[in-house]
């Protein structure tokens, strides 16, 4: 049995889905943002299977640009983040529902 | 002749539009002055165009005013034929007796001038009626002497008995209207024109048949009943007599009332081929004139009495001309027209001696208080008693004549007409009896007076026409019948039966009048009875039949209607919009709190929404 | 290599704005004066480059350029036309913001045209990798403008709300560029055209999942439901002054990408997606006009209220490529509203709270006729009235739904635009119906807000009496 | 070119609109929206002379093409049908702004709404391509939305906002409607189109037409109203001001009938037949049951409401008579209701304004103190019941007798509406002008002022005129509508029945 770039695009599908289901079911801000992360990150991995699998250099490419952007919205993300704690002391996102209906 | 036959309608009309503008201004009597003027100048004019038609040497003459109504073939277009001429002559010549007594009997009344308008523009609608050359315009006299009679009847509009009644006769008469209007519908549909002539050339050339001549014949009964009064739309009649007396003399009991009796005699041409529909109307007549004769047996109110003897002799009439006896129809129509008004402004004469006393059991001894008023309205009493030679011996015997005359089951109706002469002849003894003769019952302080000049002379007046009135047609000399044949050249006339059968007919129904004025005086020679039995409260109140109508339609109607307006609009239909519209609203809220605040649940959201996605676009094709 | 300075003209425009702007700020401390003095530059600058595109390469005349990374075309320069003076307004809008954060308002001014500009490459991105990162750039200024007064209670957490599921929208979309790619062989839109048209897929799930995903993230940016869940907190929550800005950016960015990806790349599957766009869009109207009825909130009404506006827009997208005209025409018309409804509301509540109660609106007609007529407009507008613009939008957007046969989808529309009356009109009832509380001052209408105000009620008139020409240029504001 | 008189017709209240509001002096915008709807006008008036009564086809035509690709142009003409609705309109604004002393706070925004109103309304008759006639027909809510929820009374908010949502909600369809028929017949006619001329060439299939009935059909049904979309209309009259109850009844409501017998009957003839027994139905309802439920109204506003349901009824019944008489007597039908009706109304609004109160159990015995005021009253209330002489008669009798020989058992039922217009509206003056005065404040009230005589005097000339002499209206009106029957005839196998055909009493209802 051969591992081909197939089995890595259903692991990247996999974590996807675990991203997705920490941000559905944590309550912290900063996880249910490194689930973001993780997401992204599953998303790299696709890409790089794909580019794999296609011979095509465009995945490797696309996850630089990835990388980069993800850290940009890691600053500004954290910033945010940091914001409210400071304000309200918690960084749990279910005490923020001040605004709703 | 255009122009004189167009003054005829035009002279009235001038008055009235005069008195609405300047009425207050010209003020009393001027105003009455000028009404009784207009009135008697069509009526010179309309005597004097007569005179032709009198000789024989006229012809039917037409005058088209302007193009009126093309799309029903009409035209405003009036009609000079005998018929036309004879309803003219005696609209404008009671009409102008009644104007003059009204100077008097008006005399200080606020309104002074708009009441003469008002008399003005009824005379100018019954004009319009009976001048009519097709049936639109027919119906515009139709609806604008209705409108007259409302404005008359509630005259005196502080007194709310007086609005109501107003309210009642132009109700009840658009009752009538409909099937009016209904029968205007077929006759356009069969026809495509509403012009006498097509529609009358037309029915007798055989183009109206079967059930559509019956339809509309008994359409036009249902219009004539409202108008004239008769069974089961007379009711508005007797209330009537909230209207100053004077209205009730010209427009309840000689002219308008008759306009269903003309009507009728106009439209032979479709009687003729409606067999059924013209022996109902002998028979709506005949039920009605007996009908109404019982009730006016029981009224106390003199007016009322009147107002139910006139129902009682417009039966008479519809009796005639549903037996194809139109012309004896119309004869008992001008005659009626003669005593009846007499009758009337008698008793307007008697009120306004009384200072407006009505009920006749407060009267008595009047006689030789007020005489003139009293020999006038004897001869009158006779005269509608059936008393040879006085002009309603004439037309009554003539009309029961004719309907004998038909045999088999008519010579019912000629027994429920001889019955209705007995009691006509009591309840009239009855009424004259009490205001004239015997004890003086007034109230207190009441000081019976004659009437002035300007009153008693049409008494005068109508008192002479009452006696030789009904010389115009006698079994000896037919001048009326022979006058009119060509009008109701289209029909069979009925006629009445001559030689010892007549003579026979002509005894019996004297014999009938003169049993029902012994019975009266016999009943009421020496004192007034009680008459507050069952029997008399069940008349007195005319078989409570206004009452179930009140019931009925009055306040069931209102309920019903009370219903459909504040349930079934406002909580059904309305209800239903509302509904929509708060139930959006009230979606809108109970939605709210399905945006929870909480971004976990937002992410659920999406994740749902992109799951739905992700199945919808895998299900088009497949992993 | 086609390399080209008009192509990125008005992305340097801007940037270069930007640059001056931080760095004389840095430098003399000259205070909002010359920021809005540099702002002005930028945008103008950006615009006259987008008119100038225009000129050039509009209609048939659009052309690639950077490795067929950047489509300069109708589509991408009438997205600049739009976009730039739109913002252009909402930063003039929000200019009391501005003011009222002291030298930070710099840092706000600047990061509102790095979004514009990045809103701006949504639109003329030919590279779905190249889309991801304009729409990072666009999202992540936004995030922080949404966030950036400290007055306003809600303003932090609209930021991390917005932020949190921003970022989620994008890591969804992204997999779905991932996943084409995947299917394609290629991140480029052109050449995933050309593959798409030339190859039949026997197996097309990566692909079609791929499109639910792209579809995914684009709906969120135009707040179609069910991805409009942020909306409401965020538009209620941010500052007065930022609102309109983030509204109509959001907008029209997001719908300029989603047109461009549905037609061009996906263009041969529009049986597959148009489907899945009707029903989006009806969502997006019910849930949008049901929930706005019963809100007590200016802003989070009108936010309710874009997203019915996002379905009616997506109403044109179901005709595909013949549609994108009659989109244009709603986008340019609505985002005008839009910054101008803002604009009043923060006039009347105030630019750095985020909170609009309805209720500070009650008797505005008494207290200041002008302003309460150019709401009503904007109202009716968005209700679709006649002789508004918003009026001429509808017609579009349905004209062409009805083309493509989706008439079940405009009657519903057209309900639910019936429905969208009960809150335009309560605005207006407060205005106009009930008396002025007392002792409550007229509003004092800030330079920057009233001519934003006054020019977008203009255009709304002025478009709705004579559509025509901007109907006419729609028609070529198409993708290559 | 000629000068564009239709295009005037519209621009001038819309000038004088603005001009209103532009002139800041409260004290001027009377005079000056005076001023301008009287110079419309003339133009109306000039318009009546000019036009060529017998012609069948449009005239003073205006068209220029807007927007190719939709097949949208500003087109407008004015035919037989049109034409004396747009000098009623013209006609009655002038009269209503006279009443509107009343109106004193936002004095020029009132005015103005007034004349945007008017515009609105002349466009609505006058546009000829249906986009263009949807934006009359759309745009023109908003002013009147104003002048109701403003100017209007306690409730005023309500009916407004129900007036517009309830309309909106009508047209609503009716957009989907036009939409789709620019479509349907872009093959037949090579391109969309929305010009209405261009429609009349094409051909639609039953299905289609059936669909576009109802969609055109509803909007109108509940502008009309015909039962039972009635409700949003006593609500509206109740608290608009009365100016805009005398615009509401005397010309708004004409629209929707106006609607139903230019598009509806023309575009889609075959669903017009088809349908002809539902409309017949829901006319002859609404005949009866408009008047029925205004004998029992306590708010003499209301009460008028009603009895506008059931006059719309007669037009409604007219049209789908199918027949000239029928025809033509739903459109003078249309015209002397407004008259009459705007009249009661402005007669209403002239007892409101001093006594402040429209209950009728709040006045009783008025004819002794107001004469004059009783005698107008009483005036128009027989003419709204039809008598003879006056207009309402004309067109009572031309539906009536004109829909018998189509519409047998309907005709008959509507019949019966006249004895109830009797009924309500004499109940109604009996109860207010008659008997003895019980409420004091009553007793003070002044009689007509010069002001109100010369809104009543016009109208009183107009209502006697067409009621003696209908000819010229109904020469103007009959060519067009014998136009629509025509292409009824020649596009459905119906057959216009003929007076004077039958000789046998129609026994089935509704054939």
């Amino acid at each position: 049995m051969t591992v081909t770039p197939g089995w890595y695009m259903a692991l990247a599908a996999v974590l996807f889905v675990i991203g997705t289901g920490g941000i559905l079911l944590r309550r912290n801000a900063l996880v249910m943002f490194m689930s973001v992360e993780l997401m992204l990150n599953a998303v790299n991995l696709t890409f790089v299977a794909a580019g794999r699998e296609l011979n095509v250099l465009d995945g490797q490419v696309a996850v630089f640009f990835v990388m980069v952007v993800a850290a940009a919205e890691v600053v500004v993300g954290l910033a945010i983040i940091v914001a409210v704690f400071r304000r309200r002391q918690t960084a749990s996102v279910d005490e923020l529902s001040e605004l709703r209906g | 002749m255009d122009l004189a036959l167009s003054l005829i309608v035009l002279l009235p009309l001038i008055g009235m539009l005069i008195l609405f503008a300047f009425g207050r201004r010209i003020g009393e009597p001027g105003a009455g002055i000028v009404a009784t003027v207009a009135v008697a100048g069509s009526f010179v004019i309309a005597l004097v165009l007569a005179l032709d038609l009198f000789s024989g040497e006229g012809s039917v003459e037409t005058v088209r005013w302007f193009e009126w109504l093309p799309a029903f073939g009409v035209e405003a277009e009036l009609r000079w034929d005998q018929l036309s001429t004879l309803m003219t002559l005696v609209v404008t010549g009671v009409g102008s007796l009644i104007h003059l007594y009204s100077i008097g009997y008006m005399h200080g009344d606020a309104r002074f001038g708009r009441f003469f308008a008002y008399l003005n523009l009824f005379i100018t609608s019954m004009l319009i009626l009976v001048l009519a050359n097709n049936f639109a315009l027919l119906f515009v006299g139709w609806e604008l002497v209705g409108l007259s009679s409302y404005l008359l009847i509630s005259f005196w509009f502080e007194r709310d008995t007086a609005a109501a009644a107003g309210k009642k006769a132009f109700v009840v008469n658009r009752v009538g209207d409909v099937g009016f209007i209904v029968a205007l519908m077929l006759i356009f549909s069969v026809f495509g024109s509403l012009g006498f002539d097509t529609v009358f050339d037309g029915a007798h050339n055989g183009e109206l048949t079967g059930a559509m001549a019956t339809a509309i014949a008994l359409l036009l009964l249902v219009g004539a009943a409202g108008k004239s009064a008769q069974l089961p739309l007379y009711v508005w009649l007797p209330d009537a007599m909230e209207g100053p007396t004077p209205v009730s003399a010209l427009i309840h009991a000689a002219t308008m009332v008759t306009a269903g009796v003309y009507m009728v005699a106009r439209t032979g041409a479709i009687f003729e081929v409606a067999p059924i529909a013209a022996a109902t109307v002998a028979i709506v007549g005949a039920a009605t004139a007996l009908f109404a004769a019982t009730i006016a047996m029981s009224q106390r109110d003199i007016k009322r009495v009147l107002a139910y003897s006139t129902i009682s002799q417009l039966g008479y009439m519809f009796m005639a001309v549903g037996a194809a006896a139109y012309v004896a129809g119309i004869f008992h129509l001008m005659t009626h027209a003669f005593f009846k008004a007499l009758l009337f402004l008698g008793a307007g004469s008697v009120i306004h001696g009384m200072s407006d006393e009505q009920d006749m059991h407060k009267m008595g001894g009047l006689a030789k208080k007020m005489p003139v008023t009293f020999i006038t309205m004897a001869i009158a009493w006779l005269a509608i008693s059936g008393m040879p030679p006085l002009a309603g011996f004439w037309s009554k015997d003539e009309i029961l004549g004719v309907v004998f005359e038909r045999g088999g089951l008519w010579q019912v109706l000629w027994g429920v007409g001889l019955a209705t002469a007995l009691l006509t002849a009591f309840y009239m003894t009855r009424m004259m009896w009490l205001t004239f003769f015997g004890e003086p019952r007034w109230d207190e302080g009441i000081q019976p007076h004659e009437s002035p000049k300007l009153m008693t002379i049409p008494l005068v007046v109508l008192a002479g026409l009452s006696v030789v009135g009904g010389l115009v047609n006698t079994p000896f000399k037919l001048t009326l019948e022979h006058f009119l044949e060509p009008v109701f050249e289209a029909v069979h006339l009925a006629h009445a039966p001559e030689g010892s059968v007549a003579w026979i007919l002509a005894a019996v129904s004297v014999a009938a009048g003169i049993i029902g004025i012994g019975a009266a005086i016999f009943r009421y020679r020496d004192r007034v009875p009680a008459e507050d039995g069952t029997g008399w409260r069940l008349l007195n109140n005319g078989y409570y039949i206004d009452d179930m109508y009140a019931g009925v339609f009055a306040r069931g109607g209102k309920l019903g209607a009370a219903w459909l307006a504040f349930r079934f609009d406002v909580r059904g239909i309305d209800g239903a919009v509302e509904g929509v519209g708060s139930l959006t609203r009230r979606v809108g809220g109970w939605l709210r709190p399905l945006q929870t605040g909480f971004v976990r649940s937002y992410g659920l959201a999406v994740v749902a929404g992109a799951v739905g996605l992700l199945v919808w676009f895998l299900s088009r094709g497949g992993l | 290599m086609n390399l080209d300075f008009l192509a990125v003209a008005p992305t340097v425009a801007i940037v270069a704005a930007v640059v001056l702007l931080l760095m004389v700020d840095v430098t003399f401390k000259v205070g909002h004066r010359w920021w809005g003095f540099a702002a002005a530059l930028g945008f103008i600058g950006a615009t006259t480059a987008s008119v100038w595109q225009w000129v050039e390469h509009r209609g048939a005349d659009g052309e690639l350029f950077y490795s067929g990374m950047l489509s300069v075309d109708g589509f991408s320069s009438f997205a600049g036309m739009v976009i730039f003076p739109v913002a252009g307004l909402g930063v003039m809008a929000g200019w009391q913001l501005v003011r009222g954060v002291g030298k930070r308002g710099a840092e706000f001014v600047a990061l509102a045209m790095v979004a514009a500009s990045g809103a701006h490459l949504m639109a003329a991105s030919a590279d779905l990798v190249l889309l991801f990162i304009a729409l990072e750039v666009f999202s992540i200024s936004l995030y922080v403008l949404a966030g950036f007064s400290r007055k306003g209670d809600g303003a932090d957490e609209a930021a991390l709300k917005y932020f949190l599921l921003g970022a989620l929208a994008s890591a969804v979309f992204l997999y779905g560029v991932a996943l084409v790619f995947a299917a394609t062989g290629t991140t480029s839109m052109y050449g995933a055209q050309s593959f798409l048209d030339a190859t039949l897929i026997l197996r097309p799930g990566v692909l079609l999942a791929g499109i639910a995903l792209l579809l995914v993230g684009l709906s969120f940016k135009v707040s179609a439901a069910p991805f409009h869940v942020w909306a409401p907190d965020v538009y209620q929550g941010a500052p007065g002054g930022v609102t309109g800005f983030l509204a109509a950016g959001a907008k029209i960015a997001g719908f300029a990408a989603l047109a461009r990806v549905l037609v061009v790349p996906l263009g041969g599957y529009i049986d597959d997606w148009a489907p899945a766009i009707a029903v989006i869009s009806a969502m997006s109207v019910v849930i949008g006009t049901l929930f706005a009825i019963a809100q007590t909130d200016l802003k989070r009404m009108l936010a309710y209220s874009s997203v019915a506006h996002a379905g009616f827009i997506m109403t044109a997208l179901v005709a595909g490529p013949a549609g994108v005209a009659d989109m244009w025409f709603y986008v340019a018309t609505y985002s005008l509203q839009v910054v101008g409804a803002f604009a009043i509301a923060s006039v009347v509540s105030g630019a750095l709270t985020g909170k609009s109660p309805l209720s500070d609106f009650t008797g505005l007609a008494i207290r200041s006729p002008m302003l309460a007529a150019a709401m009503a407009l904007f109202m009716l507008a968005m209700a679709g009235i006649p002789l508004t613009a918003g009026f001429v939008g509808k017609a579009a957007v349905f004209r062409a739904a009805i083309d493509a046969d989706y008439l079940w989808l405009v009657i519903l529309g057209l309900v639910a635009a019936v429905g969208g009356l009960f809150f335009y009109l309560r605005v207006i009832v407060l205005m106009y119906m009930q008396p002025s509380a007392e002792g409550v001052p007229a509003p004092r209408v800030p330079l920057g807000a009233g001519v934003a105000v006054s020019v977008t009620a203009l255009v709304t008139v002025v478009v709705g009496f004579v559509p025509w020409p901007l109907l006419d240029w729609v028609r070529a504001a198409i993708p290559l | 070119m000629d000068f564009p008189i239709l295009s005037a017709l519209i621009a001038l209240p819309v000038a004088g609109g603005l001009g209103v509001l532009l002139v800041r002096r409260d004290e001027l915008a009377l005079p000056l929206s005076i001023t301008s709807s009287l110079v419309t006008l003339g133009g109306a008036v000039w318009l009546l002379f000019e036009f060529e009564s017998g012609e069948a086809g449009f005239q003073f035509v205006e068209k220029s093409t807007w927007h190719e690709p939709w097949g949208v142009g500003w087109h407008l003409g004015v035919d037989g049908i049109s034409l004396l609705l747009v000098v009623l309109t013209a006609f009655l604004f002038p009269i209503a702004l006279l009443a509107s002393t009343s109106v004193t706070h936002r004095v020029r925004q009132y005015m103005a709404s007034m004349l945007f109103l008017q515009a609105g309304i002349t466009g609505v008759f006058l546009a000829l391509d249906l986009l263009v006639f949807f934006i009359f027909w759309e745009a023109m809510l908003v002013p009147m939305y104003f002048i109701i929820g403003i100017w209007g009374d306690e409730r005023r908010i309500h009916a407004a906002v129900k007036f517009f949502l309830y309309t909106a909600f009508g047209s609503a369809l009716m957009f989907a409607g036009i939409l789709s028929l620019g479509f349907l017949v872009s093959d037949q006619l090579g391109g969309p189109t929305f010009d209405f001329v261009e429609l009349l060439g094409a051909d639609l299939t039953r299905t289609a037409q059936f669909w576009l009935f109802g969609a055109f059909g509803l909007s109108f049904a509940i502008k009309v109203p015909i039962f039972p979309f009635h409700t949003w209309l006593p609500d509206a009259h109740v608290e608009a001001p009365t100016a805009g109850s005398v615009i509401l009844a005397g010309v708004l409501l004409k629209l929707g009938a106006y609607g139903l017998l230019r598009f509806n009957l023309t575009l889609f003839p075959e669903a017009s037949v088809d349908l002809v027994p539902v409309l017949a139905v829901l006319a002859v309802i609404g005949i009866l049951y408009g008047a029925i439920v205004a004998i029992v109204q306590t708010d003499i506003k209301r009460l008028v409401a009603y009895s506008s349901v059931s006059h719309l009824g007669f037009v409604v019944l007219g049209v789908f008579a199918l027949t000239t008489q029928g025809l033509q007597g739903g459109v003078i039908q249309m015209v002397n209701h407004g008259l009459t009706t705007g009249l009661l109304f402005l007669l209403v609004g002239m007892i409101y304004e001093r006594r402040h109160t429209r209950e009728i159990s709040e006045f009783g015995g008025l004819a002794s103190v107001m004469p004059l005021f009783a005698g107008a009253f009483l005036f128009t209330a027989f003419a709204s019941i039809g008598l003879p002489g006056l207009n309402g008669f004309v067109g009572e009798f031309f539906v009536l007798i004109g829909s018998y020989l189509s519409l047998p058992g309907y005709a008959v039922a509507a019949a019966f509406g006249v004895v109830l217009a009797a009924v309500y509206l004499l109940w109604a003056y009996q109860r207010m002008f008659t008997g003895e005065i019980t409420v004091e404040a009553n007793r003070g009230l002044g009689d007509l002022n010069l002001r109100e005589k010369v809104i009543i005097v016009p109208m009183a000339v107009l209502i006697v005129f067409l009621g003696v002499y209908p000819k010229p209206a109904l020469d103007i009106i009959e060519p067009s509508v014998d136009a629509v029957l025509e292409r009824i005839e020649e596009k459905t196998d119906y057959v216009v029945p003929e007076f004077g055909s039958t000789t046998d009493i129609a026994v089935e209802v509704g054939e």
